[in-house]
């Protein structure tokens, strides 16, 4: 029984492939008054449906370990309908159902993790509400101007109105991505969900933020230069955008960098990743929309890997925190190696994919002539070092912190198998990210009406300002690594193992079990003496958020002061009122 | 002398002036008062005010009961028999929801020994 | 012999079933006849689905209409009574199959549920004004009668408060009733609104704002609903089930038909309704954040809806129309179930406040389950059967340009949610529940997952009955429609 | 294939040879400087070798190993992918398969791997050391990639090759068709050669702790190979970039000679900076440099 349930839920998390692979045709489903849903397979939501359709079972692997948990399987399963209904949508209403089952199915799945809060699940309902209905808003007025649901590029709006669409949709897309400053209930939430699924919300939710984004710019037929034209060799209405992304990702990094807890920077870290996305989609240009997609997909791949690896170390050790963990490279070798290759993506290094999206971005950045946005995203990606090695050495390296994390083991398989596919297909992309783009990334540019950025060789990644050669890059790399290590080991002299982890040059003196060998928390503490970054990370946006909270209470407070438990006061402001709405009828002789 | 008296706008007027005086002293002590009898009680002073002003301004002087009987065979002159009707209907249904209001009073009594409509608070959380 | 069925029965047999009832001994057979009852009738709204379709029907009692009494049955009618019949099906089967208090299940409660329904009918039905009156009262006393039925402090509390405020709103109304009487000589409602016009002005703003105000507290409008959350707090949350869905239904309807009916344009009115509308709804939604009582809570919630449902109605165009009366539908099963899962709840934990009902997700999680559906409902979430009516009003303003309503009624949303997914948050609470009262069967669940699978039905496929819900906004917007029929002559 | 490990070959040669020879001119111009004798120029290749045939070596486990292969695979990588030459079939690497930007991150990706094996050895001061090398180069990065891509936007292309090509003769220099360029990223590129005053990460001599603090033996001379070739890579690429290349190796020589001792007189006028001084005076004086030069290159109507 426990057995066919669990095979049962992986079968269903496999529906987003089975619909991307047999899907043929469209569906109707008329609701009433002339609204009929419409359901067909694009390229544009195909794309982001194979993010799905590899995530999802990847994502339910995991969650099969434990106990048989049937609510949270149908909720799982809800999800990925939800998010199918979003993708295949063709009009605003299918949309919106979508997005407003994947919404509320994803938080009574948070709300399964012990550590689910009330202020943390407050708001990503309240925060993912907003957007719903900023979204829904939206709609309406799109419907107002056009008489009609279906998404389509719409001709003849004047300013206002285009700027009204691109308000409301763009809120609503953008608290959902978790940009700045709407971006509270992101860490609290990623934070805060069970282990397993923030790798779900991560990597797959957060994009569909990134598809309603670039939805939106297919609503104005010339995208967004058409609005208020160009700034630079881009479009303006972008620049702003893309300013918006910027600056998120900046303050996002920084604020991950101060993280104590993987889980939260691990959730910091998409925002600002997505934060990159956003910058891209801004810029507009084909080469861009083909980099935010193309850093879609890679960080799906790199968020699946390291949120399931500290799902595993979570699992194995019982601790989240930089400070309570330690050198397990030895004990849990195959989660290490996931991290490793899950950072390195992260950080964007060549060789991995990850390189390759960033470097389309920046290309685009160069072209569209936005330099200061260039040397904006620059810092974010090389403060994204800093908590990259902090998320490796933390939990990997140094001195164990804790009891469990002396004797903890490797990961069970369902955690190991993700990793192990995930690190395959980073490393792929990696040698051939001409691949991604041809067969992954054109189809979608070429429905969007966008010029193709084409590979010369699927190993080759090719621009207008130069390209590399993935296929070349790792394999010099590789000869010399093997080459070097070979030469090393021919040379005379012999290594020998330090005889403690103690043996350490140490100040002169000699450390014990006592002393405090361990740096994994504190890592990256001292960058507050940066003025700037000192700034940003002594500020917040919580305040605000509780703040307004305060005064939305204060003001339910003062008008539950109206509902007084005296039936002679009801009476009294009745007959108040009345004579007083008499009295102004008189005396205006209305 | 006092024939001014049967015209019906002086006729009407005096008893309408009388049923809102009656109207508003059954507000006053709706409102004024504290204990749960002398509201229902009000409450029916405000009820048979309205009930007073039907019949009044639907009859004028001179009108005899819409009753067919000995000599009077013709609906002629006759006041109109719907307010009458009205008004003996609401009567009817004034009484049970006083009866009514009435009865849960004395029983709230019984229960908790409070009489005043400020004194109820059981219902705080 | 060919039985005749006629309008009459909606309200003739409760009222017979009611004052039968005490020829019965056996008490058990008291819940199943209240349930056969009100199927049978819902079944016979049913039937009459295609007739009204063509026509309203007219049936005459006596003397024929503009001088006698009638009953006007039209879709909007026929939808209102076909709800009210569902309503107290829902509430007298989970009576029965739930282990009720002796109280709720006694001769008493079966007398005043049947005039409870009875009346709201007859209220729906009635073509007189004087007639709306009687019905009127004949709910107010039942009402005031079912809070109190506990008979404890809390609930002869909320009976007395209810009484009196009830019996001032009826003492308004019946003030309006006697100047339109003085004024027009007419009862009937398709003659007064034929006549209402020539009354002057001053009167005509009097008689209205007498009747709004006295509707307006009977229809829980702010702000004259301050009565509601007590009421609500005291008596026994089947009875408040049957309160929020089927009482307020009707003094809604009653009110808005007046309005629809009297005012030749709509338009006169709208920008009050819509503003009575949307403060209620604001102001429901905001007090009801800090609410610690599960009855409360859900009393401001239904404050909020109905709100919602006045500023639809208020706007008096066919698309908002439709999807309001497709959302006091919803409205009514929403509430129904939710005051049916406290009763569940309150049974279970003998308190419903917040801090006490800490994880009751892992003790009754069908109740939980189900109440996240409702909440999810209610707040307009796909794809249940709230947001396809939600969808419809919104549609409705967005096709008029309309846009501040949208704006209110989404951020009237928000606030609900904020205080919905604070209970749901603490139900599913990691923290193991105390329970303190006993268990319930699975036998009360049915009618509540039925309500639950009518809520996904019509979320997924709303078509089944938009045909009906346009129907109903035609026959409640058209007032020269219902002249005619009545006086059969076009005003 | 032969060509290319002949190449290949080559230019590792060259870059070991150039740089440890720089940097004993380095340690004499220094010393001269500082009215010491200083050691011989020869001095550093000794160390290396001494370092390089130590009979034993400490080591902390697989990963502390494998870093400095790593680094060494992530700095000869870098040198096969900078261009020595131009119009040359030699000393070429395996630039035509990479670009500016991807120079400009494998110069990071060894120090990166490195960084690991300095986790790996459990000495908190290492990774002290590492933490203060990343937020040394989150400084510098930002004004140093600002200056590359104001002339990656001048020649329309990243590719080393074509911005190499376009500079033919002393005035078509970047150096003198965009100065600006040139002096927004001079000073991280100082920096970027962990050179005075920006050199508080590696902190040879005074301070007691940095990313080496556990590595000695064969693997601190495989520390130091690299970070001679890694000095070589950079300093060519920016005679690449600014100086208009160099078709023959001696006027390479000359160039980057010049560029080193340009870069060497900076160095010694200034005292050390703490790191967080480093990275704030990089995030004012040169970014601002660089923000002028985007205003005055890109944004004004002119451009």
């Amino acid at each position: 029984m426990n057995l066919i349930v669990k095979l049962l839920f992986l079968a269903l998390s496999l529906t987003p492939a089975m619909t991307l692979l047999t899907w043929d045709g469209g569906v109707a489903w008329p609701l009433f008054g002339g609204i009929t849903l419409l359901f067909d397979l694009n390229p544009v939501p195909g794309f982001f449906l194979l993010l799905l359709a590899l995530g999802a079972p990847l994502v339910a692997l995991p969650m099969l370990r434990g106990p048989r948990d049937e609510p949270a399987y149908a909720l799982y399963a809800l999800l990925l309908l939800g998010m199918q209904l979003l993708l295949l949508a063709g009009d605003f209403i299918g949309f919106f159902v979508g997005w407003e089952i994947m919404t509320w199915s994803s938080y009574l799945l948070l709300l399964r993790s012990p550590r689910t809060n009330l202020e943390g699940a407050q708001s990503y309902i309240l925060f993912n509400l907003a957007s719903a209905f900023l979204l829904l808003a939206g709609m309406l007025v799109f419907y107002s101007f056009t008489g009609d649901f279906r998404i389509h590029a719409v001709t003849g709006l004047n300013t206002l109105q285009q700027l009204s669409l691109l308000t409301l949709f763009g809120l609503a897309f953008l608290i959902k991505v978790g940009a700045l400053p709407l971006h509270l209930w992101v860490p609290r939430s990623y934070d805060q969900a069970p282990d397993v699924f923030s790798a779900f919300l991560s990597a797959l939710m957060s994009k569909m933020g990134i598809y309603a984004l670039i939805l939106l710019l297919t609503l104005f037929p010339e995208g967004l230069a058409g609005l208020f034209g160009q700034f630079l060799k881009g479009p303006a209405a972008g620049y702003v955008l893309a300013w918006i992304g910027v600056i998120t990702s900046i303050v996002a990094t920084f604020k991950a960098i101060s993280q104590e807890d993987m889980k939260r920077l691990l959730a910091y870290s998409s925002i600002a990743q997505v934060g990159y996305i956003v910058t891209a989609i801004g810029v507009g240009s084909s080469l861009a929309i083909g980099g935010a997609l193309f850093h879609s997909l890679v960080h799906t791949l790199v968020k699946l890997l390291l949120f399931i690896a500290i799902a595993g170390i979570v699992l194995q050790t019982g601790h989240r925190r930089f400070i309570d963990l330690g050198q397990l490279i030895g004990r849990m070798p195959i989660s290490f190696f996931g991290v490793l290759i899950g950072i390195i993506g992260l950080a964007g290094m060549p060789p991995l994919p990850g390189f390759a999206s960033k470097y389309l971005i920046y290309v685009s950045l160069l072209e569209a002539h936005w330099l200061l946005l260039l040397a904006a995203m620059i810092l974010s990606s090389t403060a994204a070092f800093v908590y990259c090695y902090k998320l490796i050495y933390g939990p990997f390296l140094g001195h164990a912190n804790s009891p469990e994390a002396r004797v903890a083991t490797e990961a069970p398989w369902q955690y190991l198998v993700p990793q192990i596919v995930l690190m395959g297909l980073l490393v792929a992309l990696g040698i051939f990210p001409g691949w991604a783009i041809e067969i992954l990334i054109d189809p979608v540019l070429t429905a969007l009406g966008m010029t193709p950025i084409g590979a010369p060789a699927w190993g080759q990644l090719a621009t207008a300002y130069g390209g590399y050669d993935g296929v070349v890059l790792m394999s010099v790399f590789a000869t010399v690594f093997v080459l070097v290590t070979a030469i090393f080991f021919l040379l005379r002299g012999r290594m020998r193992q330090a005889g403690s982890p103690y043996d350490l040059s140490y100040a002169g003196e000699v450390p014990t079990a006592e002393t405090p060998l361990h740096y994994g928390a504190g890592l990256g503490r001292e960058l507050r003496r940066i003025p700037l970054v000192g700034w940003i990370l002594s500020h917040s946006t919580q305040g605000f958020y509780a703040g307004l909270v305060r005064q939305t209470q204060a003001a339910a407070g003062l008008l539950s002061g109206l509902y007084s438990g005296n039936p002679q006061t009801w009476i009294l402001l009745a007959v108040l009122i009345l004579a007083a709405t008499l009295t102004v009828q008189t005396l205006t002789g209305a | 002398m006092l024939e001014f008296l049967d015209s019906p706008r002086v006729f009407h007027g005096i008893y309408l002036l009388g049923s809102l005086m009656l109207f508003f002293i059954g507000l006053y002590g709706l409102l004024a008062k504290r204990h749960l009898l002398k509201i229902f009680v009000s409450i029916e002073i405000m009820e048979l005010a309205v009930y007073l002003i039907l019949i009044a301004l639907a009859t004028s002087p001179g009108e005899t009961a819409p009753i067919l009987s000995d000599g009077l065979l013709t609906f002629t002159g006759m006041a109109d028999p719907i307010p009458q009707a009205l008004t003996l209907t609401a009567i009817v249904i004034g009484v049970a929801v006083t009866a009514l209001g009435t009865s849960m009073a004395i029983q709230y009594h019984r229960l908790t020994g409070k009489v005043g409509v400020g004194e109820m608070t059981e219902l705080k959380d | 012999m060919t039985l005749h069925f006629t309008p009459v029965w909606f309200i003739a047999v409760p009222l017979l079933l009611a004052f039968l009832s005490p020829l019965w001994v056996r008490l058990r057979l008291l819940m199943p006849i209240l349930l056969g009852a009100h199927v049978a009738l819902f079944a016979l709204a049913l039937s009459w689905i295609p007739t009204v379709r063509v026509a309203p029907l007219l049936e005459t009692i006596v003397i024929a209409p503009p001088l006698g009494i009638h009953l006007h049955l039209d879709a909007v009618s026929l939808l209102l009574v076909a709800l009210f019949n569902v309503a107290g099906a829902v509430v007298s089967a989970f009576l029965w199959l739930s282990h009720a208090e002796p109280h709720l299940r006694g001769r008493p409660a079966f007398i005043l549920i049947l005039l409870l329904i009875a009346g709201s009918s007859g209220m729906v039905l009635t073509g007189d004004i004087f007639n709306l009156y009687v019905f009127l009262e004949i709910v107010g006393v039942s009402a005031y009668a079912l809070t109190a039925l506990r008979r404890d402090k809390q609930a002869l509390e909320a009976g007395l408060k209810y009484l009196i405020v009830g019996s001032v709103a009826a003492i308004f109304i019946l003030f309006a009733i006697v100047l339109l009487y003085l004024q027009t000589g007419q009862l009937n409602l398709a003659a007064l609104a034929r006549d209402f016009g020539h009354i002057p002005a001053p009167m005509q703003a009097l008689i209205g704002l007498l009747m709004l105000i006295g509707l307006a507290i009977k229809a829980e409008l702010f702000p004259f609903n301050f009565w509601v959350p007590d009421i609500y707090r005291g008596a026994d949350p089947e009875i408040t089930a049957l309160f929020s869905g089927v009482l307020v239904k009707a003094f809604l309807f009653v009110l808005f038909h007046l309005v629809f009916l009297l005012l030749a344009d709509p338009a006169v009115a709208r920008t009050w309704l819509m503003a009575l509308g949307a403060t209620t709804m604001l102001v429901a939604e905001a007090v009801a954040l800090r609410q610690q009582d599960l009855r409360r809570m859900l009393a401001y919630s239904s404050l909020g809806q109905v709100g919602l449902i006045t500023l639809a109605l208020g706007f008096a165009s066919e698309a908002t129309t439709a999807g309001a009366l497709f959302h006091m539908v919803n409205h009514t099963l929403i509430k129904l179930l939710l005051f049916l899962l406290t009763a569940l709840m309150l049974r279970r934990f003998l308190s419903v406040r917040l801090a006490d009902l800490q994880g009751l997700g892992r003790a009754m999680p069908l109740a939980a389950g189900l109440f996240v559906l409702g909440a999810l409902a209610v707040l307009g979430l796909p794809p249940l059967s709230g947001f396809a009516s939600k969808l419809w009003i919104l549609k409705g303003f967005a096709e008029a340009q309309v846009f501040w309503p949208i704006a209110l009624i989404l951020l009237a949303a928000l606030l609900e949610a904020g205080y919905y997914f604070r209970w749901i948050k603490v139900f599913y609470a990691p923290e193991p529940p105390v329970t303190a009262g006993q268990a319930e069967g699975d036998w009360a669940y049915t009618p509540l997952l039925l309500i639950a699978g009518l809520l996904l039905l019509l979320g997924v496929a709303p078509f089944l009955l938009e045909d009906w819900f346009v129907q109903a906004a035609k026959a409640l917007l058209g007032r020269g429609a219902f002249l005619e029929s009545v006086l059969g002559v076009q005003p | 294939m032969i060509h290319h490990l002949l190449d290949a070959l080559a230019m590792l040669g060259m870059s070991y040879v150039i740089g440890f020879l720089f940097y004993g001119f380095y340690r004499q111009f220094n010393a001269r400087v500082q009215r010491r004798w200083g050691p011989s120029i020869w001095q550093n290749f000794f160390d290396n070798m001494k370092f390089l045939f130590k009979s034993e070596t400490v080591s902390h486990g697989a990963m502390f190993f494998f870093g400095p292969m790593i680094i060494m695979a992530g700095a000869i990588t870098t040198v096969l992918f900078v261009p020595f030459l131009k119009d040359s079939i030699w000393l070429q690497g395996f630039s035509q398969s990479g670009n500016l930007i991807l120079i400009i991150y494998l110069l990071v990706v060894g120090p990166l791997g490195n960084a690991l094996a300095v986790g790996s050895s459990g000495n908190p001061y290492g990774v002290m050391g590492v933490t203060r090398g990343l937020t040394r180069l989150m400084g510098l990065e930002v004004p140093f990639f600002l200056g590359l891509a104001l002339v990656m936007l001048q020649h329309q292309s990243a590719s080393v090759h074509v911005i190499m090509a376009a500079q033919d003769g002393i005035a078509n220099w970047n150096l003198f068709t965009n100065p600006i360029a040139f002096i927004v990223m001079l000073l991280p590129f100082i920096a970027s050669q962990n050179a005075s005053p920006f050199d508080v990460v590696g902190a040879p001599v005074e301070v007691y702790a940095g990313p080496r603090v556990e590595f000695g033996g064969r693997l601190l001379g495989i520390l130091m190979t690299q970070n001679m070739m890694m000095t070589v890579a950079k300093l060519v690429l920016i005679v690449d970039l600014f100086l208009g290349g160099a078709t023959t190796v001696p006027i390479l020589l000359v160039k980057a000679f010049a560029l080193f001792l340009l870069t060497a007189m900076i160095s010694l006028a200034f005292p050390r900076l703490k790191t967080e001084q480093t990275v704030d005076f990089f995030w004012k004086i040169p970014l601002a440099l660089g923000v002028i030069g985007v205003i005055a290159t890109v944004w004004l109507p002119w451009s």
